[in-house]
């Protein structure tokens, strides 16, 4: 079990290193969506199935074959690539490598300072979630198709383009 | 009732003024004059009917509930004090009306809103005995004041304008702070929020907290008033203001400063006050010294009049902390009379502008052959400036020397040095404006009868106040008695 | 026996990595994948903290973060269309005319 | 008749005012009337008041008038009232007498003067000064009609204002006075502080009761009061304004010298003589200034070119004697002096004035000359008026004056030789001053035609002036009697000098005086011009003609550091801090505008930086 | 957990919020018409204002773990309404000026207010999250809504990629505080605070971390730093919006979830909180001194506000929630007022949002020029106006609890302020450069502008009804 959870660990950490050093988008999202199913993994060591099942289908799954529709619309191809690659200089990694490593270690140094937290013995299986989604938190689900539909709204209106020609003059404006 | 009106006159014909200013800019200028006369009268009527022996505190009074949640009620009262400085503030402001009667043409109902805006204020901060009532009152006075400013003013009029306004909103909410810690130090030590003057007088507090809570007042009325350091927004504004602004701000906005260390610096905390006296002294006595030494040195006739207004206002900050009859009683006596002085001096330089259209003195000279009772009058007026016995300055001037003599023989031969520099900017304002050679060969109209009118005025009331001024005196003896009597240790 | 610190640990390891991909990239697709890694930490963090107490609440919170995640990607893939649209490159930096 | 009293001054005053409002629209005629006339009845009053004063005197030698309390503040109540006694008497009717001789004079001497009606204002106002300065009951209206005079002098010197410098004369004249003003002020508030009154008679009896002689509050309350007196009086160190304030017109001149002003710190002493009786070492050092100053000025006066300068210098010089007299108790002769001085210095003037008409206005000496025949009223005056100046003996005013005062000094027991030998060698200079001036006005060659005869309003005053210097110190005995009933008796040291001696040692001064300049600028004038004209004698003489470079040292130590200084602060330094803060603020703006980039990472990094921030606080916290 | 007929009541309000977003949906589908959308989303909110009445005999009311219905929650439910009603009437004019489609707008719009509700009555984590991610989300689209203008696709961009790393921020930070506490009620948090010997090491971060995402939504520095571009890049309306309704909701929340837990008084994080006070009032008041973009100096202004507004939640006590609730009515007021102010003097193609727009206001629209000089007096707190006694209760609640440091600064830092201000007024009020008049204002803009007007001089003069209700709100 604990071999598992490290290894999964690991993957998901150098999958995302992968990913945020690609130039190529599709590269990276690929990588993306190792991370993702590496931290399904880690759901599921921690007890968790149910979340570990959405993680695969909605975010590996569901969201980001929306980025991969987004990059296939943009088609940006190779010249982009080797634009992004020219972008990737080691010197822009340095500052927010710095604020994130001081970040991390305060994290970690009042982790390990602290006193070890008991640890749960059982997981919490999909029915006991489901309870808790449609009974406690009732509202908020519904807060939630609130949030999906406007989430739906706004992406309408700014995806959706007019006629060429009004466009034109929309655009002339400073 | 009458106290409300005083304030809510002014207030209800600036905003008739300025609607009527759209169909005929005279009517506007005449409800104006009516209203601020109005009020002259129902301040002279009250003056006429108080007993100067009369038993309360108060001559009159006025109280309403306000906002009851913290204690604020809309409470006026009116003692000799604040009655002499209203008669002064509506006195002044029927002779501004007047003095700007033809100097504006621009926004003219907009302009004469401001005026009566601002008395209105004034009146308030001289009628407010709820210390919230009288902070808003203060705060008021100044937006049509930065309006007067900024929209008639001269050349530098933004600047001016802004400077003036920065510098007293923010010692403006120093004391507010200061109030505010002394509502809850009366709170603590009673349970009761109030902003009652009454109920604040005497609140127990540290020693440390008094002494905080008084710099709080101090630096705003310090402002005001203005105090050397602090005063250096005066000129700027005194400079750029239009007439009738220069007017209100050295005849009425400083008293405000001086009425409020009357009020409320020394009968609230007296004992921090007595501490600090000798600072204030010394900067009484440094802002004579040096108010006229930098009068002396400027071309600029409105910047020369501003200059001695700190001056003689270093006198009054003088005598109110050298705490005693004499220099009290001295210390208001400076303050009706360098209002009226020092606004006639403003006017007389607004009318001098508003000929020649310069306020250099380099470009003066020998205007006396041109407009010779223009000239008298200023003649007059420096002459009252330098402190001339037999004028209404001298008065107040001696008395606070002769009651500051009693606290400390080296302030008061360095004020009495500052009277001996009095001359050299009065002597120097006359020569180099109105004496000399004719330069530039102007040839200007004379004092019309309008203006020639409120010369005579001012003139006749200067005399009054240096040769009869004993029922000025006799008015506010008994609130300078009972100030008098707070200090520590009488 | 689950790994709570350990847990703890990688969640917030991730999120440092989504906050350093924040900042590094400039090229918007990036930034909303670094958000994306960010969002999943935090997930990732509520169902550890619901593990340690045993309580499903950590994992309907994860469900909420999905949601939320869902919306925002949404959203902000429309705005790069639009962008991309009008500016022809998805640098942050070059899309840049406010400041001051 | 004593209550017409307040009548003496009020009426120059409201007819100043009358003037000063209506004048502008008044004939020149009407004018005069008006300005002229007030002063007549005013001085008629205080003849009338004399009379019955002398009549029937009040029970307590002095007559109160009290009018109202003028200021009333606790304890401090000083009043607008007079107090009438021999010495005010006296000096108010000299003082109202003069001027209206001196104001008629001016109506013919100012006629045709743009300003005319102003002249008559401002000169009506200096003597309701004047006499309220003399009349006051308390310390406060003294002061009133002390600075009052100050402001007419300063008025009346820069009068023909177009000209820039007599502004600057005037100037100078109201500062210099004021600076012993101030010193005077502070004196009041000693006094005042520490007695508990301003009225003068309370004043010397609380003074008299309640300090020793010697006390350190009575040296310091005579000090400052003689700080005030010569200041007015144009005394050392604040002389310097005198000579300068010959700017003004003629007539004003001579009120300054004879009547008003100078005469105030005289009076001002002698007023207040109980203080200086228990100063003794300021009473020392008014005979000493007096001394210093008639040498002084007698030196200068050798010098001038000027023909009212010379005048001037002998005013100084003569007010030395009666501070002299004043310093040596000798009260009664300083008054008496004042009154013979009086006469002939406006006597002088108005001669003088003639002159200076006749030549266009024409002041250097050495341009005139030769004047005897072609203006012999001017003359005859002139020459009455030079001979009591400098104190022809047994015939003229001065000359008893003077020589009570020298035989005061001899006979004091503050006095003492060098004193009076100070004295004496002043009658020699005063003698050789004046006739140098008459040598060369009247006599020799003619330098500058005469253009102008004076007229009857001119010559009439001069004329009773003229009489008045010669009988104006016959009945001595009588004025000290008089006197003596408002001043102390001059206190008479032990085997002193006989007034026999004093007379002749005076005779003698003056005639060696006389010689001296006969032989120097008429018999043989070429010797005046060597003596001049020799490397020493220039520099004595420029040193002298600048009144011993006061003015240029004053120029150097007070005047010119204040011109520095408060051109250098025009700007007001204080400012500057407020410039800084704003500077500062707005250097606070730059600096953290330069973080707003608009670059979306670099907002990202704050808001990563700002929580990396907020963990550390709240860790080590 | 059942929902009960008692918890529909309580809720009203923010159903009919919900509601009235669907409707308007439909509305659409039926036909576009963008005065029928306004008019429908109006009207909801004026249902959902009369409905606070419907619900308040029910309060105080736990609805699910996730919502508290109580007086609080209600009056600023209550202001969030009335805010965005007085936003309907400005956005109306404003967009009626551009060709494209209005509708999407006030869905959108509704959403965020809903956002808002729920934010201010939340009293869970879950709750607080939605909440905010409703007002999030939402705004998104409000802000980049012009999206073919450049600025205002710039504007969402920042927006949304900032305030999603934020909102990351804020769901670990609440993860963490999960993870100590086990439990995600406020008032279970507030009492496990309130005992000894909890897992500091991993409460303390969670608070510095949720810290962050409010400090991000509140503006307040260092988190400060997107505002201006935001504000200068949304429409003048949605500006106003984001100003007033996100951050108000925002704060209200911060009073109730702190002031429950009591968390702001733990030493380290009073520090925190003091520090980003100081540092708000300071980096607000000093980076708008020489701004000359009206828009950006407002939004600087608004981070100097709520820095202010920090003081008196600094201070406690019985005043705090009296002077945050009357600053914040005033806020709002001078604020919509304001952005109002540029809404209507802004054309299609731009915002009327440069300092030389308003140079020589005054003599070409007086009354507009004096509406706009009184929301600015009000903003720098000027008596007769609501400012003035906004910033009286601040400094009271500053001073009640000895807070003198902060409370000087805060003054003088104010004092700076009203140097930016003047500079405004000084435009409005100098000569006129230009001719021009300006756009026409629709009459639903004037009556909005009217009703601030009189809000902002009656609540300055008598602001007694206003206190005493105030007083009257109990936390659930």
């Amino acid at each position: 079990m604990t071999i598992v959870f490290y290894t999964a660990s690991a993957v998901a950490i150098i999958a995302t290193i992968l990913m945020l050093t690609r130039a190529n988008a599709v590269h990276a999202l690929l990588d993306l969506i190792v991370s993702l199913l590496a931290v399904a993994v880690i759901f599921f060591v921690l007890g968790a199935p149910f979340v570990a099942a959405l993680e695969v289908i909605i975010y590996a799954g569901a969201i980001m074959v929306l980025f991969v529709f987004v990059v296939m619309l943009l088609n940006l191809g190779e010249p982009a690539t080797r634009a992004e690659r020219a972008l990737l200089r080691p010197s822009m990694w340095i500052v927010p490598s710095v604020f994130a490593a001081i970040l991390l270690a305060e994290f970690i140094w009042l982790l390990v300072s602290g006193d070890v937290p008991p640890s749960a013995v059982a997981g919490i299986e999909a029915k006991e979630t489901g309870m808790a989604l449609f009974g406690q938190y009732l509202i908020g689900v519904e807060l939630a198709s609130m949030l999906l539909l406007g989430g739906l709204v706004a992406a309408y209106h700014l995806g959706w383009r007019k006629v060429p020609q009004t466009e034109a003059t929309h655009v002339s404006h400073p | 009732m009458i106290l409300l009106c005083l304030i809510v006159i002014p207030l209800i014909a600036g905003g008739l003024a300025w609607a009527v200013a759209r169909w005929s800019v005279a009517a506007c200028r005449w409800i104006t004059l009516l209203a601020v006369t109005a009020d002259l009268i129902l301040a002279l009527v009250l003056w006429g009917s108080h007993s100067p022996a009369g038993s309360g505190t108060w001559l009159a009074e006025a109280d309403w509930e306000w906002i009851p949640q913290a204690g604020i009620r809309f409470h006026l009262a009116v003692d000799g004090l604040s009655l002499l400085l209203l008669m002064l503030t509506f006195f002044l402001g029927v002779l501004s009306v007047l003095a700007s009667w033809r100097e504006i043409t621009e926004a003219v109902g907009f302009f004469h809103f401001n005026l009566l805006w601002i008395l209105a204020g004034i009146a308030g901060v001289f009628l407010a005995v709820d210390l919230f009532l009288f902070y808003f009152a203060w705060e008021l006075m100044l937006v049509p004041m930065y309006f007067l400013i900024a929209i008639w003013g001269h050349e530098n009029r933004v600047y001016a304008a802004v400077k003036f306004f920065i510098f007293t909103q923010l010692s403006g909410l120093l004391m507010l702070v200061a109030i505010l810690a002394l509502v809850f130090t009366h709170h603590s030590a009673t349970g009761a929020y109030s902003f009652e003057y009454g109920d604040l007088l005497g609140t127990a507090m540290s020693s440390v907290a008094e002494m905080w809570m008084m710099l709080g007042f101090f630096v705003a009325f310090a402002v005001k008033l203005p105090a050397i350091v602090l005063h250096t927004w005066l000129p700027d504004a005194h400079t750029e203001a239009p007439t009738a602004g220069s007017v209100i701000l050295a005849g009425l906005l400083l008293k405000t400063g001086a009425y409020g260390m009357l009020r409320f610096v020394l009968p609230l905390f007296p004992h921090a006050s007595a501490t600090f006296a000798p600072v204030a002294m010394i900067l009484g006595v440094a802002g004579i010294l040096y108010g006229a030494l930098l009068a002396f040195g400027q071309t600029d006739l409105k910047r020369l009049v501003a200059y001695t207004s700190v001056s003689h206002l270093g006198f009054v900050l003088l005598g109110i902390f050298v705490w005693n009859p004499l220099a009290l009683q001295g210390a208001v006596m400076t303050m009706i009379c360098h209002g009226i002085s020092t606004g006639a001096l403003f006017i007389l330089v607004g009318a001098l502008q508003d000929r020649i259209h310069t306020r250099e003195m380099d470009r003066m000279g020998g205007i006396w052959s041109t407009a010779p009772r223009l000239s008298g009058a200023a003649l007059f007026f420096a002459l009252a400036s330098l402190g001339l016995p037999g004028l209404g300055d001298f008065v107040g001037e001696f008395l606070v020397l002769l009651g500051a003599y009693q606290q400390s023989i080296v302030i008061a031969a360095l004020a009495a040095i500052g009277v001996l520099f009095a001359t050299f900017y009065a002597l120097q304002f006359v020569q180099r404006a109105f004496q000399g050679p004719n330069t530039f060969n102007w040839r200007i109209p004379d004092l019309v009868p309008r203006e020639g009118l409120v010369m005579a005025v001012m003139i006749i009331a200067l005399l009054w106040l240096g040769l009869y001024p004993r029922p000025v005196l006799n008015t506010f003896e008994p609130v300078m008695t009972r100030i008098e009597q707070m200090a520590p240790g009488r | 026996m689950f790994p709570i610190r350990e847990g703890f640990m990688i969640s917030g390891a991730l999120f440092t990595l989504g906050v350093i991909g924040v900042l590094a990239r400039r090229n918007l697709l990036f930034v909303l994948m670094s958000i994306e890694v960010m969002l999943n930490a935090a997930g990732m963090a509520f169902v550890v903290a619901g593990a340690r107490w045993r309580q499903p609440d950590g994992q309907v919170m994860f469900l909420f973060i999905l949601a939320m995640a869902a919306a925002e990607v949404s959203v902000g893939l429309a705005l790069v269309l639009e962008l991309y649209h009008q500016f022809k490159t998805l640098d942050t930096d070059a899309i840049s005319r406010m400041r001051g | 008749m004593l209550a017409l009293l307040w009548l003496v001054p009020a009426i120059p005053f409201a007819s100043a005012l009358a003037l000063a409002v209506l004048g502008p629209r008044m004939r020149a005629r009407g004018v005069a009337v008006v300005g002229t006339g007030s002063i007549a009845i005013s001085a008629a009053i205080s003849l009338v008041i004399a009379g019955t004063f002398l009549g029937a005197p009040p029970a307590s030698g002095a007559y109160t008038q009290t009018l109202w309390t003028w200021i009333d503040v606790g304890s401090f109540r000083p009043g607008i009232a007079f107090y009438l006694d021999a010495l005010s008497l006296v000096m108010t009717v000299v003082v109202t007498f003069v001027s209206f001789l001196i104001h008629l004079y001016s109506v013919e001497f100012m006629r045709g003067d743009e300003g005319y009606s102003r002249f008559f204002a401002y000169m009506n106002l200096f003597v309701a000064s004047m006499v309220t300065l003399l009349l006051a009951d308390n310390l406060l209206l003294l002061y009133l009609g002390w600075e009052g005079v100050g402001l007419c002098s300063y008025l009346l010197i820069g009068f023909w204002y177009q000209d820039a410098a007599n502004g600057l004369a005037g100037r100078k004249a109201f500062i210099v006075t004021r600076v012993g003003d101030t010193a005077m002020a502070v004196g009041l508030f000693v006094l005042f502080h520490n007695l508990g009154t301003l009225r003068i008679q309370d004043l010397m009896h609380a003074a008299q009761s309640q300090w020793p002689a010697g006390s350190s509050y009575a040296i310091a309350a005579a000090a400052l009061l003689l700080g005030g007196a010569v200041g007015k009086s144009a005394q050392l160190p604040l002389q310097t304004w005198l000579p300068d304030a010959m700017a003004g017109p003629t007539p004003t001149s001579a009120l300054i010298h004879a009547a008003t002003m100078v005469t105030a710190g005289v009076y001002l002493i002698a007023r207040t003589n109980v203080l200086f009786t228990l100063a003794p070492p300021v009473q020392f050092a008014v005979a000493v200034v007096g001394a210093a100053t008639l040498l002084m000025a007698g030196f200068s006066a050798l010098t001038q070119n000027d023909i009212k300068r010379v005048l001037a210098y002998s005013t100084i010089s003569q007010i030395g004697y009666m501070f002299l007299a004043l310093g040596v108790g000798a009260w009664g002769a300083a008054i008496f002096h004042f009154m013979t001085h009086a006469f002939f210095k406006a006597l002088l003037f108005l001669a003088a004035g003639i002159v200076i008409e006749a030549l266009h206005h024409e002041h250097n000496i050495f341009r005139m000359g030769g004047l005897r025949t072609e203006l012999p009223v001017a003359f005859w005056t002139f020459l009455i008026g030079g001979c009591a100046l400098a104190g022809l003996p047994l015939i003229t005013a001065g000359y008893f004056s003077k020589d009570l005062i020298l035989w005061s000094v001899a006979n004091s027991p503050a006095g003492g030789m060098g004193l009076l030998a100070a004295g004496i060698a002043g009658v020699v200079l005063t003698s050789f001053y004046t006739f140098r001036l008459i040598f060369v006005v009247f006599f020799g060659r003619i330098e500058t035609a005469v253009s102008h005869r004076p007229g009857l309003a001119m010559v009439v005053p001069a004329c009773i002036l003229a009489f008045l210097s010669v009988v104006g110190g016959f009945d001595k005995a009588s004025f000290e009697a008089l006197l003596n009933t408002a001043l102390p008796h001059f206190r008479e040291a032990g085997g002193g000098m006989s007034e026999a001696l004093t007379s002749v040692a005076a005779g003698l001064a003056f005639f060696a005086g006389l010689l001296a300049a006969w032989y120097a600028y008429l018999r043989n004038p070429s010797l005046s011009r060597a003596a001049a004209g020799n490397p020493a004698g220039r520099l004595l003489h420029r040193f002298w003609f600048s009144d011993w470079g006061m003015d240029w040292f004053y120029d150097r130590l007070f005047i010119r550091p204040v011109v520095w200084a408060a051109s250098a602060s025009k700007a007001d330094i204080v400012d500057s801090i407020y410039d800084g803060l704003a500077s500062a603020a707005v250097l606070c703006y730059r600096i953290l505008s330069a973080t707003e980039t608009g670059k979306l990472r670099w907002y990202a990094a704050w808001i990563a930086g700002g929580s990396v921030v907020t963990l550390a606080i709240v860790m080590w916290l | 957990m059942n929902v009960t007929e008692q918890d529909f009541i309580a809720l009203l309000p923010l159903l009919i919020l919900a509601a009235t977003a669907i409707a308007v949906m439909l509305g659409v589908a039926v036909r576009r018409s963008h005065a029928l959308s306004a008019s429908i989303a109006f009207a909801g909110l004026v249902i959902s204002f009369g409905s606070i009445w419907i619900a308040a005999p029910e309060l105080p009311r736990q609805v699910t773990p996730l919502l508290i219905l109580d007086r609080y929650a209600l009056f600023y439910i209550a202001l969030l309404t009335v805010s965005s009603m007085v936003f309907i009437l400005l956005a109306h004019g404003y967009f009626e000026k551009s060709d494209d489609d209005h509708d999407e707008m006030y869905i959108l719009m509704l959403v965020a207010t809903l956002g808002g509700a729920v934010l201010v009555s939340s009293s869970h984590f879950a709750s607080l999250f939605l909440g905010l991610e409703l007002l999030s989300v939402a705004l998104y689209g409000m802000i980049a809504y012009p999206r073919r203008r450049p600025l205002p696709l710039e504007a969402g961009i920042k927006y949304l990629v900032l305030a999603a790393v934020s909102a990351a921020f804020l769901l670990f930070g609440m993860a963490l505080v999960y993870g100590a506490f086990g439990t995600m009620r406020f008032d279970e948090i507030a009492a496990q605070l309130s005992r000894p010997g909890f897992d500091r090491w991993l409460v303390l971060p969670g608070m510095a971390l949720i810290i962050t995402g409010f400090g991000f939504k509140l503006a307040l520095a260092p988190f400060h730093i997107w505002t201006p571009d935001v504000y200068e890049g949304a429409p003048a309306p949605v500006t106003a919006y984001v100003a007033t309704v996100s951050k108000g909701a925002m704060f209200a929340l911060l009073l109730r979830y702190f002031y429950k837990t009591g968390g702001h008084q733990q030493a380290p994080l009073f520090v925190v909180f003091s520090v980003i006070a100081i540092a708000s009032m300071f980096a607000g008041n000093i980076l708008a001194l020489l701004q000359d973009n009206v828009k950006r100096i407002l939004a600087y202004s608004s981070i100097a506000h709520l820095g202010y507004l920090l003081v008196a939640f600094q201070a406690s006590g019985d005043l705090a929630p009296m002077a945050v609730g009357f600053y914040l009515v005033s806020y709002f007021v001078t604020t919509l007022g304001a952005f109002g102010i540029v809404a209507v003097l802004s054309d299609g193609g731009r915002d009327a949002d440069l300092l030389d727009d308003y140079r020589g206001l005054f003599w070409r629209r007086p009354v507009v020029a004096a509406v706009f000089t009184a929301m600015l007096f009000s903003l720098a707190g000027i008596p007769v106006t609501v400012g003035f006694v906004g910033k009286f209760y601040l400094v009271a609640a500053g001073a009640s609890a000895g807070l003198w440091s902060l409370v000087v600064i805060l003054v003088v830092t104010s004092g700076i302020g009203l140097f930016y201000y003047l500079r405004i007024v000084v435009a409005i009020y100098s000569e006129a450069s230009q001719a021009k008049a300006g756009p026409v204002i629709g009459a639903p803009a004037v009556a909005a502008l009217i009703f601030l007007t009189a809000a902002l001089v009656y609540l300055g003069l008598f602001p007694q009804p206003l206190l005493a209700l105030i007083r009257g709100l109990t936390f659930g």
